[in-house]
């Protein structure tokens, strides 16, 4: 049991994680507090995506002592972590940001429209 | 093949893509370049897909490896019979609804033209490049380009936009978020991100765990994307506080695109006997479509704000759309298929009615249309001709996608779905009707009063009425010429087990 | 069965759709020339059609192949000589009505009349699309265009009745519609296609409890527009619109459409044998025959004269529905003839009706004391019409029951011989008191002096009139009506 | 708005750790395809810089330095570097993004090059930006 916990240990935090983004996401009230708890969603599937690559003893994935000519050295790949998943991430960590960049614009126009960021306030003022 | 046969598909996405970095240049140094601009991009995009469709229509599937690179390293762009029909389908009417934005956005948001045409342009390379990769976690961020600039595209509007759109892109970055967890969970698995090559290797892997988790993370991911019912709810407040031309592009064409990734990966990269037999997904997936018929007619009933009706119809289709994917037979994969287009192009032309009204009348309510018969003749002709369209009334196109999903209901041999389906064309009627009759039929008092209220006619501006009035004449040569579009596109789309 | 290919039928369908739009190009401001486009679309429709006899009496089929929809089905014309008969009835009536509604229009000085001929126009193109189409997707296609297309008509007053008289008109032939589209879809995914076979091609494709449902959801929709009692609500209802539509459509195109489907049904998908094996030939006669009987109880306690004529027709459509659920050679005859002349016979009734409303604004019967002297060549039509009808020999209604009746007899069924006999005495009961208070009853002893209405109104009275005695002296004058019906009565049966 | 700040040192820091910070992000950037880095950190550290200024100094400041103007510009520049150099290998002959056919003298990794300065460019302006346009609340 005990091996079973620890062998799969980054699954469980980045279930966690997600967990406590998705709650704050449906229970907070407060908008900043939705976008801070989707970004939390965002960043526990990151950091998910991160762990897969992972090797034991595998080191960062450059390639040394390679005068860089590009020429195909069959480079033992066990040393090294998987470069995919990270390549992956790039992505959406910009996508992430963008996200975020669109949800805070869009948090200033509400602010600006109805001077509160608590939701059901803003529903009251809706109707 | 000669030198530029073999780049179109390319050009299709990267053509919008730079125009619509070169649209905000283009704003600060002279502004009313932008709109021709944008028109250059998407009419290029529509012409490199016409003919990547006719080559797909003689010489079978097109792969493109981007980079050069082969497909299980590099990402690759495959267009097949699905993709080709896809892809003329958002171009023709992303151009149909660029040329009809125009006007009504000088209207609606006199400064904010600029950085609409580019978020318009950078929408339509998401959902055209949704519409054409083969790769995965491409298409994941594609999909993102798209829902990014559809957020900002909404929040443009009146003022209960920003709220509806913060809801949305809470909502869309959780459907986003669950698909890449999909794409990771298959990675893990099988090593591989290019959909035919998940094909080859995932069959033998049908029993893991880790794929069945994957699937169901994917459905519920593009559930969200394309609405499906339980998972609709952002759907009525983006589409309604949206400007018109944006949610005249957006409402037709991001839920169609979401249903064409559910379609490719239930048939194309699972097995279709994965989601048959080994997980009940299809009988699920076709109850739940069939609540969503029943709950979206009776909201969109419900409703007074034509173009809010008009979302809650949009959650019908989709379940319409669904139902027959989930039916799993030949008969109802076509009528799904082919109520794709006809949805896409009916809703299309029945949100640029309400553009037109819009920009006319600025009112939306459907108890205040009147005497529209005679202030907007044609556009009103128009509404008549996709209404019927909706209802299923033979000539328009709404019928035949009709016809065959009754059919595969009826191979399919569940009559309640068959009388789902006939009970929402019922529904389409007095929708609809309702409509017509205000807008038609004036009440007494007009005649009683005596002399009769001379009504002007002060028509929609010929560009947004030209686009309009194609769409119906669409709506009735698809539906005249839908037997040939089957035979050339749809046939081979049927998986061969069906 | 020789087939020629030819565009015909097709010309003959579109050219009042060409002209309704022709029509609206026309406008509120030129009217006279819109009224020419009607008066011309509706000859060069009748001519077309009138070429096709030929071909049709010498036993050939006319076919038009539109486009392939799926494998199987097509988008299909095939004009034989049963649809020939209700496509001619349909033409011919329609150049009598609308030289009629342009008097009766302009006497009444109705509002939109471009939006009325327009409809007027597409009705025709789907009645006569239904007479020729060649099988079940065509026919329900310009089934649908005929119902959608006469909805404006109906809600022409724009008052709040007309309005929910509409909306009721609706309900029920779109939900019929929905039956339709249902059993369509099953034949076609028994069967395979959808083309009709003279003497049906539903034999042993499945369960007989399967083609029981199947005859029974067809009958209910096509029912819905042929006026079978339960679902007969939305005709009365639907005669607030103005006369000639209640006249050319209601009496004869709109509600024919229905009652020429279910034959079509009946004879061509499932044919008499298998009918006859399932039984459920006796419980639609013994449907009909309740609608007949029920019919002309509502018709005798109307005062509203419209709606008596409205219910005399639910009367007449369910006896030639009687004589083709008793599938013998003369029954069917007789009901094929009885669409032709019922055509001519119930058109002339409501022409009067109209008439006597442009010219006196009466609509009840009550107020009609005398007005025979004051319109005389309107109410001799009536008359002749009312004589027709109750199956008199001088006028064309007699034929068509005396087939009637042999056929009953051939199927040695003499209840509903009875049932036919009674109904012509009830017809007698509800028409001859019209007849009679108009001629001989005064209004307090004074005779009103002679006031017809307008010439262009009563002449399109008096030729529907006299046609229908015609019809009677030589059966197969013009349009070789008994001609056509005894070829198709032989290619059903069989040549028996 | 975000306004001067006051005390001398934050504005001495910064005014001397801006350079190396810049210049430490072209080394990001310039290094992206043989060694850890690339376009979208090194854009990041490069935007971190003007924002820097940006904090310490008022936005005003550095508003005159880096106009929005010249900052939409920045971005579209990028977008054109990454698309001028796909078509060029797509006009040589090769697929989009092709670097192999370049007729540089190392095509692979000068291709990347270009690519990742492009990218660089573009992240830099639109960090800048979004900054801009959260910080100026009017």
């Amino acid at each position: 049991m005990l091996e079973f916990l620890v062998g799969k240990f980054n699954y469980y935090i980045y279930i966690f994680l997600m967990m406590i983004g998705f709650y704050a996401m449906m229970g907070k009230r407060n908008l900043v507090k939705k976008l801070i708890g989707m970004n939390i969603f965002q960043w526990s599937i990151i950091l998910y995506f991160i762990s897969i690559g992972a090797k034991k003893g595998g080191s960062i994935p450059i390639v040394e002592g390679l005068s860089g000519h590009g020429a195909h050295i069959v480079s033992h790949a066990s040393q090294y972590v998987n470069p995919l998943p990270h390549v992956l991430m790039l992505t959406a960590i910009v996508v992430g940001v963008g996200t975020t960049g669109v949800a805070l614009a869009l948090l200033i126009t509400i602010y600006k429209k109805y001077k509160t960021l608590e939701e059901d306030e803003i529903l009251r003022k809706i109707k | 093949m000669n030198f530029y046969q073999v780049h179109f598909p390319i050009l299709i996405v990267s053509v919008t893509l730079l125009f619509s970095f070169l649209i905000p240049v283009f704003g600060w140094w002279k502004k009313k370049l932008c709109y021709p601009l944008a028109i250059i991009a998407i009419s290029i995009s529509l012409f490199s897909s016409l003919i990547v469709a006719n080559r797909v229509l003689y010489h079978g599937p097109i792969r493109y490896y981007l980079g050069g690179w082969e497909p299980p390293w590099g990402i690759e762009f495959y267009i097949d019979h699905l993709n080709a029909l896809m892809v003329v389908l958002v171009t023709s009417i992303s151009l149909l609804v660029l040329i009809s934005s125009k006007k009504s956005i000088e209207k609606e948001l006199p400064d904010k033209d600029v950085p609409f045409y580019s978020l318009f342009l950078l929408l339509f390379t998401g959902l055209a490049g949704i519409v054409v990769t083969g790769d995965m976690f491409n298409l994941y961020v594609f999909l993102e380009i798209a829902s990014l600039s559809a957020y900002a595209l909404i929040a443009i509007g009146e003022e209960r936009a920003p709220y509806a759109a913060f809801r949305y892109v809470v909502l869309g970055t959780i459907g986003a978020c669950f698909y890449l967890l999909s794409v990771g969970y298959l990675y893990i698995v099988t090593g591989s991100l290019n959909m035919a090559d998940l094909n080859q290797i995932l069959p033998n892997l049908y029993h893991s765990k880790v794929v069945l988790v994957a699937f169901s993370f994917f459905m519920i991911g593009i559930a969200i994307k394309m609405a499906l019912f339980p998972l609709h709810v952002w759907l009525p407040d983006a589409y309604t506080y949206a400007p018109s031309p944006v949610s005249s592009l957006i409402a037709p064409l991001m839920t169609k695109v979401g249903i064409y990734v559910m379609i490719k990966i239930m048939f194309k990269v699972f097995e279709p006997s994965f989601s048959i037999e080994m997980l009940p997904v299809t009988t699920i997936l076709s109850w739940v479509a069939s609540i969503a018929i029943i709950v979206g007619c009776v909201l969109a009933l419900a409703q007074v704000d034509l173009k809010r009706m008009l979302t809650y119809i949009m959650v019908a289709e989709v379940g319409y759309i669904v139902l027959g994917v989930a039916m799993a037979n030949r008969n109802a994969l076509t009528g799904a298929v082919l109520h794709i287009v006809n949805d896409a192009l009916m809703m299309a032309c029945l949100f640029l009615i309400v553009a037109a009204i819009m920009f006319k009348l600025g009112i939306r309510n459907i108890y205040e249309l009147r005497f529209l018969h005679r202030k907007m003749p044609f556009t009103m002709g128009a509404f008549t001709i996709a209404a019927l369209s909706m209802m299923g009334v033979p000539p328009a196109c709404g019928f035949f996608s009709k016809w065959y999903l009754i059919l595969g209901a009826i191979d399919a041999n569940n009559w309640i779905f068959v009388a789902v389906i006939l009970m929402s064309g019922l529904f389409n009627a007095i929708l609809f009707f309702r409509v017509i009759e205000n807008a038609y039929f004036e009440p007494a008092y007009a005649h009683d009063g005596g002399e009769h209220i001379e009504v002007s006619r002060d028509e929609a501006p010929l560009s947004l009425l030209i686009p309009i009035l194609i769409m119906a004449v669409g709506i009735i040569l698809l539906g005249i010429f839908s037997g040939k579009i089957i035979s050339a596109f749809i046939q081979f789309i049927v998986p061969v087990s069906f | 069965m020789e087939v020629i290919q030819s565009i015909r039928p097709l010309l003959a369908v579109l050219v009042s759709a060409f002209a309704g739009c022709l029509i609206l190009l026309a406008g509120e401001k030129n009217r006279n020339i819109r009224e020419f486009w009607t008066i011309l679309a509706s000859v060069v429709k009748f001519s077309i059609v009138c070429s096709m006899i030929p071909f049709i009496l010498e036993g050939k089929i006319i076919e038009y192949t539109i486009v392939n929809v799926c494998q199987g089905v097509s988008l299909q014309f095939r004009v034989d000589a049963f649809g020939m008969i209700f496509a001619v009835l349909a033409s011919a009536l329609w150049i009598a009505v609308s030289i009629y509604s342009i008097g009766y229009m302009r006497g009444l000085k109705e509002h939109a009349q471009t939006r009325f001929f327009f409809c007027f126009a597409l009705a025709l193109c789907g009645g006569v699309g239904v007479a020729l189409s060649g099988n079940l997707l065509t026919l329900y296609m310009f089934y649908e265009i005929l119902s959608v297309s006469t909805y404006p008509l109906i809600a022409h007053k724009e008052t709040p009745e007309a309005i929910k008289a509409a909306r009721k008109y609706l309900t029920y032939l779109l939900t019929g519609a929905a039956f339709i589209l249902f059993s369509i879809g099953l034949t076609y995914y028994l069967t395979g296609s959808l083309d009709f076979v003279a003497g049906g091609f539903l034999e042993g494709h499945c369960s007989a409890n399967l083609l029981r449902l199947l005859f029974v959801t067809f009958i209910i929709g096509f029912g819905s527009k042929a006026a079978i009692i339960p679902i007969h609500e939305w005709l009365p209802t639907a005669m607030i619109a103005p006369t000639p539509v209640s006249a050319l459509l209601h009496a004869v195109a709109v509600v024919k459409a229905g009652v020429f489907c279910c034959l079509r049904v009946i004879l061509y998908v499932f044919g008499p044998e298998l009918l006859f094996d399932l039984g459920m030939w006796l419980i639609l006669a013994y449907v009909a025959s309740f609608t007949i009987i029920v019919a002309n109880m509502f018709a005798l306690a109307q005062d509203h004269l419209k709606r008596r004529l409205a219910f005399s027709t639910i009367n007449n459509l369910s006896i030639i529905i009687l004589g083709a659920a008793l599938l013998s050679s003369d029954a069917i005859r007789g009901s094929m003839v009885h669409i032709a002349y019922h055509g001519f016979m119930k058109i002339t009734l409501f022409l009067c009706a109209g008439a006597i409303y442009v010219k006196t604004h009466k609509e009840y019967i009550s107020e009609m004391d005398g007005i025979g002297r004051q319109m005389p060549f309107t109410l001799g039509a009536f008359t002749i019409g009312a004589l027709g009808l109750t199956g008199i020999p001088p006028v064309c209604g007699f034929i068509s029951k005396w087939y009637l009746c042999l056929g009953s007899i051939e199927a040695d069924q003499l209840i509903f011989l009875i049932v036919i006999l009674i109904s012509a005495l009830l017809d007698a009961a509800y028409f001859f008191p019209i007849v009679y208070n108009a001629f001989f009853k005064s209004k307090n002893g004074v005779y009103p002096k002679f006031d017809e209405a307008s010439s262009l109104v009563v002449v399109p009275i008096v030729a529907t009139a006299t046609f229908s005695v015609i019809f009677c002296i030589f059966p197969n004058a013009f349009f070789y009506f008994l001609d056509m019906a005894s070829i198709s009565v032989q290619n059903i049966l069989g040549g028996v | 708005m975000i306004d001067k700040h006051e005390s001398i040192i934050i504005k001495t820091i910064s005014r001397i750790l801006a350079p190396f910070v810049q210049l430490y992000a072209l080394y990001v950037i310039m290094h992206g395809h043989t060694s850890p880095g690339g376009g979208f950190q090194g854009g990041v550290i490069l935007g971190a810089s003007f924002i820097l200024l940006a904090i310490a100094f008022g936005i005003d400041e550095v508003k005159e330095r880096f106009a929005e103007r010249i900052l939409t510009t920045f971005t579209s520049m990028g977008v054109f570097i990454y698309g001028f150099i796909g078509f060029v290998c797509f006009v040589l002959g090769a697929n989009f993004l092709d670097y192999g056919i370049l007729p540089v003298v190392e095509p692979r990794g000068m291709g990347m090059l270009g690519i990742e300065i492009g990218v660089g460019i573009t992240v830099m302006a639109v960090m800048v930006s979004i900054f801009y346009d959260l910080s100026t609340y009017e």
